[in-house]
């Protein structure tokens, strides 16, 4: 999983530095990611856990350039793609990049693709986008594709169409899509989450065998820490717009550091281990328009929370671990002039 | 009448049988060519032979085409056209041909083809409705029932000679006889049941009048080019084209010149006149309004009225009613003034029409009215402010008139009924479905006490089908030994021979008899009105309608 | 509970149920013939003592929420006996049908679309009290409904609000309320939690289980999440396309699945406790059959890994295979 | 959708405990929407106009005036007088009366036997379903319009007349609504409040009236807009082709239908105009409040 | 699908049957017949009436009469025209056509207005051009038809003189050639725009709000990840899924046209069936009557079939056998 060390070139694939994107909400903009910085390394898995509502989608819609038309923008920030800038970039600058260089798969394989076109259709649109090919040799590359992802009758469910799959093969194909092109970078917003256990095995297994072969790096979102303890190399635990956490998966698992990122994990059932009571969490993720403006987001849910967390904003910073957190229970969260003050 | 047009008259054909004078001489310099645009505002069925058609519109369509044996004069008395009679008796009659009369397909016209039209009405299998215009020849009632194979009183002369023999001498048999030929070698091989149908009539016509058919989009327009070889000389126009447009678009095809001609409701005469390029043209019509009053049931069967209707007995009140209507105003109001007042059945343009001058004229005067109903014993004896009957009963007059989309007819019915309540008398209206209406008024039915209707006169004057108590249309249920005996006298020929003027005098008479009786009270005839554009020249109008349109031309 | 009670109420059987079948019509032609069945339930067997929880967990559309339903006749199984307290409920009609239904409630999967919108939360939860107990004085009742209320957690404002203003979490406390409302003894959570956020699920398991305690419950839980079904239960049967393949305690299913199901699903499921360490997964190939068209013989035999040729051919019977442990597969015969 | 419903406990001691009901909640959102708003307003001033028309002038609407006839708008009359001497704003008022009338009762009709046949094909299902929605297939078939003038035909004259008009329409009209009120019960039963409303000893006339109807209420009052607006419509054009109300009967359509005469459609547009913009303005206010009630019960747009 | 057409064109037959017979009851409960009123002692007398009344089978028993009128229907026989005197075929044959046309025209008026307007605004919602087309489609949904016409005849004929008020072609041009088409066109263009208004109103909304609805669908989300470019996506991606309902709507705009074209061929004189049809209630011609009755009963049949049957056609999610 580590192919990237060979590279000795050591800028991230993507780096995402002080991201703000907003939506407008009867006529004012609301954060609903509110700086955001983080870098995804070549061939590296970045997962991305937080609870619903907490900007997961959002931020990698960012990155894909995706937002709603008209309701939601990036305000402040960079995102630099292989050093090269892609807020701001127009949509037929972006189309060269989507697709190709960076891919996405959904979280619903059933509204994903569309009903009236047949799947080999869909599929080949996205090798014309990029390439110049012949009906013939698209043809071909997209059974191949198929057959890559795991379809058996790859030559028969080219033209057939999605509502003829089942939800597993329909995130084949999406997987199939995504990796048409050979991208460098996967953007997988929660693409397990509506299939059932025997088929996400299947799609997780699928998608480390497909990163491995193509050195891919994926940013795997979802809000199961199951699996992203058994897929990621890094985790970014977000919540309200924020990170909050972010640190290599063994770490976190072992010893999460901030309160949130503990309770979410005390929160859920093991196999394991026999649980009397289960942490849970008051309240939920506030809403976009009832964002406190400053301190720290989670402070009125924290168990631990002090006076000053909701005054003062905590920053996402670096202990000597390489452990990214952002609380005041730790000093190097404390801004500068705070610490100061 | 089910022509929602305007025209609402009874009129569903005929009189037409007259057609403009041939003698009369245009005036203006006639230039040659050009295409006059003639419209019609309702929709023909189709039927392009004068033998067959049912509907006063068809007749409008296959005028230009056709040409009858005779005519009638500004007088509307009978003249020679295609041919010429002589009779002795009022039975046999001898027809002579003109010679030289080409058909549109170049056929001459000879007397075979007038046989051949007589005996087509008489056949058995005959699907249109003038059987009764052939009737009355000796032999034709054998032959339309099967039992003989020619009619027994045609004897054909010559190509140009025919004698025909009437079941009797009457004054009317020449009036009467059918005068339309049918070309034999056209309609060869198409059996007599299948004619009404067939293409030869429905996509063509065959006749010698002064244009041919030569196009026909069904039911909306058909196209005429002149006939360079008819008898009275070739047409001025190149073209007619006969248009169906709807009623409310009269107006603004006349003023756009889309249309050159077209027959105009009153109501719009106003409009009509104040156009810069249109000319309003009328002439004297011969349809009339009137109330009748039910006297009594029918019974078809017997023949005869079986049950009396007390409730309108009283003359007095009957020309209470009439006092109380102002005729003028109601002309005005609703004709525009297109109309004038009749006090008697007949039209005052008729040949037979008594001078005015010798009737009652029932003037609007509301105190006579009233006089008179209290004279009658029609007195509001309740106070409510309406006159109860001679009994002390309520006494509502109940006016039935038909309905359909024209909305005037239920106010022109409405003010009716006020006229009346302004003397005292209540009155109610009900408006009946006009495809309903003469129905029940035939079949005398309940709640039909006073109904208005309109009547057309034909060429022949006789009005015995509407007045004679043992005939089903005489609506009114009327029985009155003096006019029956009247109007079998008029035709009787023994009592007025073959002059007319014996004739006229019967017919006075009998209008006097019914101006005093009051069976109906009679309204209003209207005038028949153009709408014709500055640009054609040459058309007259009289009593019997337009003159040959072969006459007629374009200016400029 | 001491350890002498929980032994005489675990050997009471509450609810049993024996050779469950479900199977819906499939219409179709002009003329709305049946042409076919969807078996949804085809035959399942099991039982639930008193106080205990059975965990019922499968794959999406095996028929655990049919099971549920029928249980409460709120559909008309097709077939089998449903014993609640002895008495066979599939047989039951009119009043006494209805008033099983005090025994026996449910609490559904959609927080959403499970309330009556246009109810206030009072109301919905009044509402089967006075379904059952007409003549109850208004004060009374609404004494009774604050106190439910306070019971799962729930502000007594919330009497005069509407199930919109709530939050998922919110919301199927309120549908757990309501099914508290007529002290059931046996309550059916029908996947309770899997349409919420982790943090707020917790709340309602904690909540499921002080309620369990306090009112002496007995719980039918099913869920397609084994680790929370794991949580919550004493027993657990596995369905798969509408059979139970395996009935045991937690513990076992656990340490020993014996059903090549179980234990594929077992190993299927991604745990936080393992991190780092790369676990031998067992990946099944395939697709769910569609329940319109099961397989012949054993119906997982399409994807089983260890499938022999007579599996195709024989259906395998629920076994005890272990004390306690029954499975329903040829392996074991 | 997600977290819009976001008031948890704590926050909600700080705000005062209104809670609204969706009813409420539909209302209020409807009373924002000024053009839905402008459009009632409108419509119950017409209808007020209209009920009031024998209280607010004495003119006998029936008479015939021959002094008056076909006079231009006026001091004395407001909008003109038409071809009988009739005042044609009170006309228009009196015509607002039936043509309003005929569509409110076509409304209620209609809807009332379209959600019976609804309600009990989709609750029921089964042979019931079947058979019902066997008979609304047929009633459908027959092409509106057409019937409506062949029926009007056969029963004007033997019944009174606006009765038989809102009789044959509605009877042929109530269809549409049946299958609509059956697909949204069939598609509302799937829901799990139906569900837990029987499991919690609900019997089947309580779901259907308490559970049922007031949810499948919001598509029948949308659906009574548009029927309304429709019958208005089917009133008007029939009277105006002379197949609907009795023509003494003063309706906007027989007000319009005058504009058939050439004179009053060319030279006295105050007497088919009125009508014309009046039906139009009405059928335009009825659309803006359907949209407005819509919207109002739609959902995705409670904020 | 040619097994599922062939079975619900066999399940029309009850149907057809059933409607048959409502109709021969309603004719037979019209009062009246062709005769009545029909009355001229100049060339007509009551016994030639009695006779033709019994000639065409109205003193028959009831049953006889429809036994006789639906062997006769189903052999093509409509019996003849009590008003035109020719065989009802005949008559409508010689009318189809236009209605054909003018039906046809304003279909196609309808689609492309809808598809210019629908998609123009369901591209750029909210925006002034949107509001514009929307402002316009609620006057025209609002808008009766007759009104319409009324209009339409006031200002394009008379006032401004663009169009004919009248007819279906110009009787001076030769059949069949180019100047008759247009000359056809050419009158047949305002009834269409009247009768076709309305549903290009409702179809250009309709259209909008799908395209808005579908443009926030997550299939389109996936297009734009795959780079695909944005003319492409609404042109292709979102328009497919839109018009697979709007295509369906061909089998009910069968259904308006039956209705619109009783309006708007009468106010614009145009000689079709609808037209046809309102002359043979007014001259109570009960076989033109009848069989325009079942004739259109039979197009609204046909028409929803026609929809079923496009919609399996269109939407691959739908497959009928
Ligand atoms: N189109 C939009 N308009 C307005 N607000 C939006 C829109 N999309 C997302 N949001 C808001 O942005 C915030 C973040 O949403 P996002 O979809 O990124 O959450 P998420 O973490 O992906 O949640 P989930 O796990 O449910 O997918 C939420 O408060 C959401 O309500
Ligand atoms: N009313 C019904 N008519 C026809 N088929 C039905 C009906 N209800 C359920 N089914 C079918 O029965 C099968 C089992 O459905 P059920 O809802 O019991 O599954 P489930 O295990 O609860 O699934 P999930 O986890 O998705 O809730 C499914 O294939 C479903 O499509
Ligand atoms: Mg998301
Ligand atoms: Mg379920």
């Amino acid at each position: 999983m580590n192919n990237s060390q060979s590279n000795v070139n050591h800028e991230p694939l993507l780096q995402v530095k002080g991201l703000e994107t907003a939506f407008s909400i009867e006529g004012k903009d609301h954060n609903a990611v509110d700086g955001v910085s983080f870098n995804v390394e070549k061939g590296k898995i970045v997962g991305v856990v937080g609870e619903s509502g907490c900007g997961k989608s959002v931020m990698s819609l960012s990155v894909m350039n995706l937002l709603p038309k008209g309701i939601g923008k990036i305000r402040n920030g960079e995102i630099l793609f292989e050093g090269r800038h892609l807020e701001g970039l127009d949509d037929k600058e972006m189309n060269k990049i989507r697709g190709k260089d960076i891919s996405m798969i959904f979280q619903e394989p059933m509204t994903s693709l569309n009903p009236v076109f047949t799947i080999g259709y869909q599929l080949e649109e996205v090798l014309h986008n990029h390439f110049k090919l012949s009906k013939k040799e698209a043809r071909e590359k997209v059974v191949q594709l198929l057959s890559a992802v795991g379809i058996s009758r790859a030559d028969r469910i080219v033209d057939e169409y999605p509502h003829q799959l089942s939800g597993g093969m329909r995130q084949r194909v999406m997987i199939a899509m995504a990796i048409a092109c050979q991208p460098k970078l996967l953007i997988a917003d929660e693409p397990t989450t509506a299939l059932d256990v025997t088929v996400q095995a299947q799609i997780l297994e699928l998608l480390q065998d497909i990163q491995k072969k193509n050195d891919m790096a994926i940013i795997f979102i979802t809000h199961d820490l199951g699996v992203v303890s058994e897929t990621c190399d890094e985790v970014i635990v977000m919540y309200a717009g924020r990170i909050v956490e972010r640190t290599d998966v063994q770490r976190l698992f072992n010893s999460p550091k901030h309160p949130y990122t503990e309770l979410l994990m005390g929160a859920i059932p093991r196999l394991e281990e026999e649980q009397d009571m289960l942490a849970t969490i008051d309240g939920i993720v506030p809403s976009l328009t009832k964002m406190p403006e400053v301190g720290c987001r989670f402070a009125n849910r924290c168990p631990k929370a002090m006076k000053e967390c909701s005054t003062v904003t905590p920053k996402l910073a670096k202990n000597e671990e390489g452990h990214e957190v952002a609380c005041l229970l730790y000093e190097t969260s404390r801004p500068e002039e705070e610490v100061l003050r | 009448d089910s022509d929602d047009s305007g025209d609402d008259t009874e009129d569903t054909s005929e009189n037409t049988d007259s057609e403009g004078d041939s003698g009369e001489d245009a005036s203006g310099e006639p230039q040659e060519g050009g295409t006059l645009n003639y419209a019609i505002d309702s929709e023909p069925e189709g039927i392009l032979s004068p033998n067959f058609y049912g509907s006063a519109t068809d007749f409008e369509v296959i005028q230009f085409g056709i040409d009858p044996l005779f005519e009638y004069d500004e007088n509307l008395q009978i003249e020679p056209n295609l041919a010429d009679w002589s009779t002795e008796d009022n039975k046999v009659f001898t027809f002579t041909f003109e010679e030289g009369v080409k058909w549109h397909n170049g056929d001459e016209l000879t007397v075979e083809d007038w046989v051949f039209a007589l005996e087509t009405l008489a056949d058995p299998d005959y699907t249109g409705p003038r059987y009764a215009n052939v009737q009355t020849i000796e032999g034709a009632e054998a032959y339309h029932s099967g039992d003989a194979d020619s009619i027994s009183g045609i004897e054909v002369v010559s190509d140009y000679e025919v004698k025909v023999t009437f079941d009797k001498a009457r004054v009317n048999n020449l009036l009467n006889v059918w005068s339309y030929p049918m070309n034999r070698s056209y309609w060869e091989g198409v059996e007599v049941a299948d004619m009404q149908d067939s293409d030869k009539m429905r996509q063509g016509m065959m006749g010698t009048g002064p244009f041919k058919l030569t196009k026909v989009v069904p039911g909306e327009s058909y196209q005429y080019e002149a006939n360079e070889d008819y008898w009275k000389g070739a047409p001025k126009l190149d073209k007619v084209i006969v248009k169906v447009i709807d009623s409310k678009s009269v107006i603004g095809a006349l003023e756009n010149g889309d249309v050159d001609m077209v027959p105009v409701h009153p109501t719009l005469g106003k409009q009509v006149e104040e156009m810069e390029n249109v000319d309003l043209r009328t002439y004297p019509g011969l349809s009339y309004y009137y109330l009748g009053f039910k006297f009594g049931k029918f019974d078809n069967e017997k023949k005869e009225v079986v049950e009396k209707n007390d409730k309108y007995a009283d003359l007095k009140l009957r020309k209470a009613m009439y006092h109380a209507i102002n005729r003028d105003e109601w002309i005005e109001a609703f004709f525009s003034g297109y109309g004038s007042k009749v006090n008697a059945p007949v039209p005052t343009n008729h040949w037979i029409a008594a001078d005015q001058s010798e009737l009652n004229d029932y003037a609007y005067d509301t105190e006579k009215a009233k006089s008179l109903l209290d004279e009658a014993g029609y007195k509001d004896v309740n106070d409510d402010g309406f006159r109860e009957d001679p009994n002390g009963d309520e006494f509502v007059i109940n006016l039935a008139h038909y309905a359909s989309t024209n909305p005037t007819f239920e106010s022109r019915a409405k003010a009716l009924t006020q006229y009346w309540e302004e003397v005292g008398l209540k009155a109610e209206l009900q408006m009946i479905e006009s495809s309903l209406y003469y129905d029940k008024v035939e079949k005398d039915a309940e709640g039909i006490e006073v109904f208005f209707g309109g009547w057309s006169t034909g060429s022949d004057p006789d009005p015995s089908a509407l007045w004679k108590s043992d005939q089903l249309w005489n609506y009114t249920r009327w029985v009155n030994e003096e006019s029956d005996q009247l109007l079998d006298d008029a035709l009787d020929i023994d009592k007025v021979g073959t002059d007319q003027e014996k004739r006229k005098e019967k017919y006075v008479e009998w209008q006097k008899l019914l101006n005093e009786q009051l069976p109906m009270l009679y309204i209003a005839e209207l005038e028949e009105i153009y709408g014709v554009n500055k640009r054609v020249g040459g058309v007259e109008f009289d009593v019997s309608g337009s003159n040959s349109p072969h006459l007629w031309y374009i200016q400029n | 509970m001491s350890i002498t009670e929980l032994n005489k109420s675990q050997t009471e059987k509450l609810l049993e149920v024996n050779d469950l079948k479900m199977h819906f019509p499939v219409k179709g032609g002009f003329f709305k013939r049946t042409i076919g069945a969807v078996k949804a339930v085809d035959g399942v067997t099991f039982d639930i003592k008193k106080g205990e929880t059975l965990g019922l967990v499968g794959e999406s559309g095996c028929g655990k929420s049919t099971t549920g339903r029928s249980i409460l006749r709120l559909l008309d199984p097709t077939s089998g006996e449903v014993l609640f307290n002895g008495e066979d409920i599939t047989k039951l009609t009119g009043k006494r049908l209805r008033d099983i239904r005090q025994d026996i409630q449910m609490v559904f999967q959609d927080p959403y679309a499970s309330l009556n919108p246009m109810q206030m939360v009072g109301d919905i939860i009044s509402e089967p009290i006075k379904n059952y107990y007409n003549k109850r004085k208004g004060s009374e009742l609404k004494a009774e409904v604050m106190d439910l209320l306070t019971r799962v957690g729930l502000p007594e404002e919330a009497y005069y609000k509407y199930a919109h203003e709530f939050s998922g979490g919110q919301r199927q406390r309120i549908g757990i309320a309501r099914a508290l409302a007529l002290k059931p003894k046996l309550i059916i959570a029908d996947e309770p939690v899997s349409a919420l956020d982790v943090s707020v699920q917790s709340q309602v398991l904690n909540l499921l289980n002080e309620l369990q305690d306090e009112f002496d419950l007995t719980y039918l839980f099913i869920a397609h999440d084994l680790s929370v079904v794991k949580h919550m239960s004493d027993r657990i049967g596995v369905m798969y396309l509408g059979n139970i393949m395996e009935v045991a305690n937690k513990s076992s299913i656990y340490a020993d699945p014996l059903h090549p199901y179980t234990q594929a699903l077992i190993s299927a499921v991604p745990d936080a406790s393992k991190v780092g360490e790369k676990r031998e997964r067992i990946v099944l190939e395939g697709d769910v059959p569609s329940p319109e068209n099961p397989p012949s013989g054993c119906p997982f035999h399409t994807r089983c890994p260890k499938a022999m040729d007579e599996c195709s051919k024989v259906k395998p019977q629920l076994k005890e295979v272990k004390p306690g442990q029954h499975v329903a597969c040829l392996l074991y015969e | 959708m997600e977290v819009v419903h976001n008031k948890d406990s704590q926050l909600q001691t700080s705000k005062p405990p209104k809670s609204m009901s969706p009813w409420a909640m539909a209302r209020r959102k409807f009373m924002k929407n000024k053009l839905a708003m402008i459009s009632l307003i409108y419509l119950l001033i017409l209808a007020v106009l209209s009920l009031l028309a024998p209280y607010i002038t004495t003119i006998d609407i029936s008479r015939v005036n021959i002094g008056e006839m076909k006079l231009p708008p006026s001091a004395d009359h407001w909008f003109g007088t038409d071809t009988s001497g009739r005042d044609v704003f009170v006309r228009l008022l009196y015509g607002g009366r039936v043509s309003l009338f005929v569509g409110v009762s076509c409304t209620i009709i209609i809807l009332a036997l379209g959600v019976l046949v609804g309600a009990i094909a989709g609750f029921f299902g089964g042979i019931v379903d079947s058979m019902l929605m066997r008979f609304t297939d047929f009633v459908l078939n027959f092409p509106f319009l057409v019937f409506v003038i062949v029926l009007n035909a056969i029963l004007f004259g033997k019944v009174g007349g606006v009765g038989v008009l809102i009789g044959v329409i509605s009877l042929l009209g109530w269809g549409g609504v049946a299958r609509l009120v059956r697909s949204k019960i069939l598609s509302e039963k799937e829901n799990e409040y139906v569900l837990a409303a029987t499991s919690i000893g609900g019997r089947p006339n309580k779901v259907i009236m308490k559970h049922l109807l007031p949810n499948v209420m919001t598509t029948v009052i949308v659906q009574a807009t548009i029927t309304f607006a429709q019958m208005i419509v089917a009133e008007s054009a029939l009277s105006y082709l002379g197949f609907g109300v009795p023509q003494e009967v003063p309706s906007w359509g027989n007000m319009l239908s005058a504009s058939q005469q050439p004179e009053v459609l060319q030279s006295m547009p105050w007497i088919w105009v009125p009508p014309a913009i009046i039906l139009v303005l009405t059928i335009l206010a009825i659309n803006f409040i359907g949209e407005g009630v819509k919207d109002a019960f739609n959902p995705k747009s409670f904020r | 699908m040619l097994k599922y057409t062939l079975r619900r064109l066999l399940g029309m037959i009850p149907m057809l049957l059933l409607i048959s017979i409502v109709v021969f009851f309603l004719a037979l409960a019209m009062p009246g017949d062709p005769f009545s009123g029909e009355i001229d002692p100049n060339n007509t007398d009551p016994e030639y009436i009695e006779e033709m009344r019994e000639k065409l089978g109205y003193n028959d028993p009831i049953h006889v009469q429809y036994w006789n009128w639906i062997t006769g229907f189903v052999q093509g026989d409509f019996g003849k025209s009590v008003k035109y005197k020719i065989q009802v075929s005949d008559l409508i044959a010689q009318r189809l056509p236009n209605t054909l046309f003018l039906g046809i025209l304003s279909l196609v008026i309808t689609y492309l207005f809808a598809f210019a307007m629908g998609m123009t605004a369901g591209r750029k919602p909210y925006t002034k051009l949107d509001h514009f087309i929307g402002g316009f489609n609620y006057m025209m949904l609002a808008i009766p038809s007759y009104i319409a016409g009324v209009f339409a005849i006031y200002f394009f004929s008379f006032q401004l003189d663009w169009f004919p008020f009248n007819g279906s072609v110009n009787i001076a041009v030769d059949e069949g050639t180019l100047d008759w088409w247009l000359s056809k066109i050419y009158h047949t263009f305002l009834p269409a725009l009247v009768l076709g208004a309305m549903g290009t109103a409702s179809y250009t909304q309709f259209l909008r709000n799908d395209i808005i609805d579908n443009s926030n669908k997550d299939f389109v989300r996936t297009a734009r990840a795959k780079g695909t470019p944005e003319a492409r996506i609404y042109n292709h991606h979102i328009l497919r899924n839109s018009i697979i309902p709007l295509i369906t709507f061909l089998g009910f705009d069968l259904v308006s046209l039956v209705n619109g074209a009783l309006i708007t061929e009468t106010i614009f004189t145009y000689p079709g069936l609808g037209q046809l049809f309102l002359t043979s209630v007014q001259a109570s011609d009960y076989p033109t009557l009848m069989t325009l009755t079942l004739m259109f009963s039979f197009i609204v049949l046909v028409g929803n079939l026609i929809a079923d049957i496009l919609y399996g056609i269109v939407d691959p999610r739908i497959r009928i056998d």
